[in-house]
């Protein structure tokens, strides 16, 4: 399994990401797309977010979590996530995965995200008008991450 | 000794610090010198490691304080 | 919800569908690219497909079902799907969802996958070096598409 | 009358067929004149739309004989 994940430092185009995303051989290719959304949860409106990470250690986990895919039967497997400040439209992470057949492609992406929601090394401020705070995973994160055994 | 702070920690206490420790200076003891860093909530790491409370603390350490992770 | 459903009648690019998938306002879009394989099911290596579709009922098929997608959260929501004689490489489906939230937009590229592998209007033969076969639907996607009430 | 063929049966027949047909020709006398066109598995159509066995043929109309789809 072809490993690629990168943590990206400026905006990226997802779509040049799924092209660049070779799948030689395979039938099936999924994608995920997250997007910075223009409003927060409560429906207040967001000037945008802005990621923290770690210099060594948060591509590390986007690494480490690509790599666990590999319980899947996948030819290739690509996370790219954005860090620093985010406008809404951007991208803020892309998966994709490649398979011979499309159920593994569809739960390996399904997994990856699941992971990245929780368990990669970022720490995320919502910018509003009304001043800026800091979030936490939600126990719908958590729940959701429980679904994979590991 | 070089302390990294991340997240709502590095609005609060600033990205990075330069501080010098004296001997025997253990992770419990360097977080107990700034407010807010709980055990239960707050990761330590030295030198990219995840470490014990009662890791003694070197001059050319690094020590990363993390609050809990957002996700992506 | 915006519907595009297309019927191709020569090699499209997935990436580029993906990039005119205008996204406005969601959070999440998920992808599907299904890639003509170099290889049957039973390992014969084959030269290429034939999706042999109907003049007007094909496409009016895939708007269909794109349309019944109506049933998740979306904003969004794209087919394009070829015809004709296609090679080892080249895509035979893109399936797009854009959304809110990501659950919805994996929801409806999972379920537009089922319908389209039993209910699109195509006929589809396998060309391999030992000559032709025609192939109908297995259990295994009428499985599959049990799995939705309708 | 014109009658299309797909797949397999385009193959056998010819992807699309002119005839002319007695007047009170239905579904199922047209179906009977080839063979394979069983009616468990070969859906008619007539001019777009699926067609009774017992639905009576025009000179202007357009049959199609559609085999099993195999899905996308």
């Amino acid at each position: 399994m072809r490993i690629d994940a990168r943590l990206a430092h400026a905006a990226f185009d997802p779509a040049k990401e799924l092209a660049g995303f070779a799948a030689e051989g395979a039938g099936a290719v999924a994608s995920f797309t997250g997007l910075c959304r223009s409003t927060a949860k409560d429906g207040a409106t967001i000037a945008g977010l802005f990621l923290d990470h770690h210099p060594r250690l948060t591509e590390k986990s986007l690494h480490d979590i690509a790599a666990a895919a590999a319980r899947f039967e996948l030819s290739a497997v690509r996370i790219v996530h954005r860090c620093g400040s985010i406008a809404p439209g951007e991208a803020i992470v892309f998966v994709a995965a490649a398979a011979a057949h499309r159920r593994a492609a569809f739960d390996a992406v399904d997994y990856l995200m699941d992971r990245l929601k929780t368990d990669a090394l970022f720490w995320k401020r919502e910018d509003g008008v009304d001043g800026s705070a800091w979030i936490e995973p939600t126990e719908s994160d958590r729940a959701d991450r429980a679904r994979w055994s590991a | 000794m070089i302390i990294g702070f991340y997240g709502r920690l590095a609005e609060r206490f600033g990205r990075e610090l330069e501080l010098d420790v004296p001997d025997g200076t253990d992770v419990a003891a360097l977080r107990a010198r700034f407010d807010g860093l709980d055990a239960a909530t707050v990761r330590a790491l030295v030198n990219d490691t995840t470490a014990r409370e009662d890791a003694i603390l070197g001059p050319g350490d690094r020590v990363d304080f993390l609050p809990p992770l957002s996700g992506g």
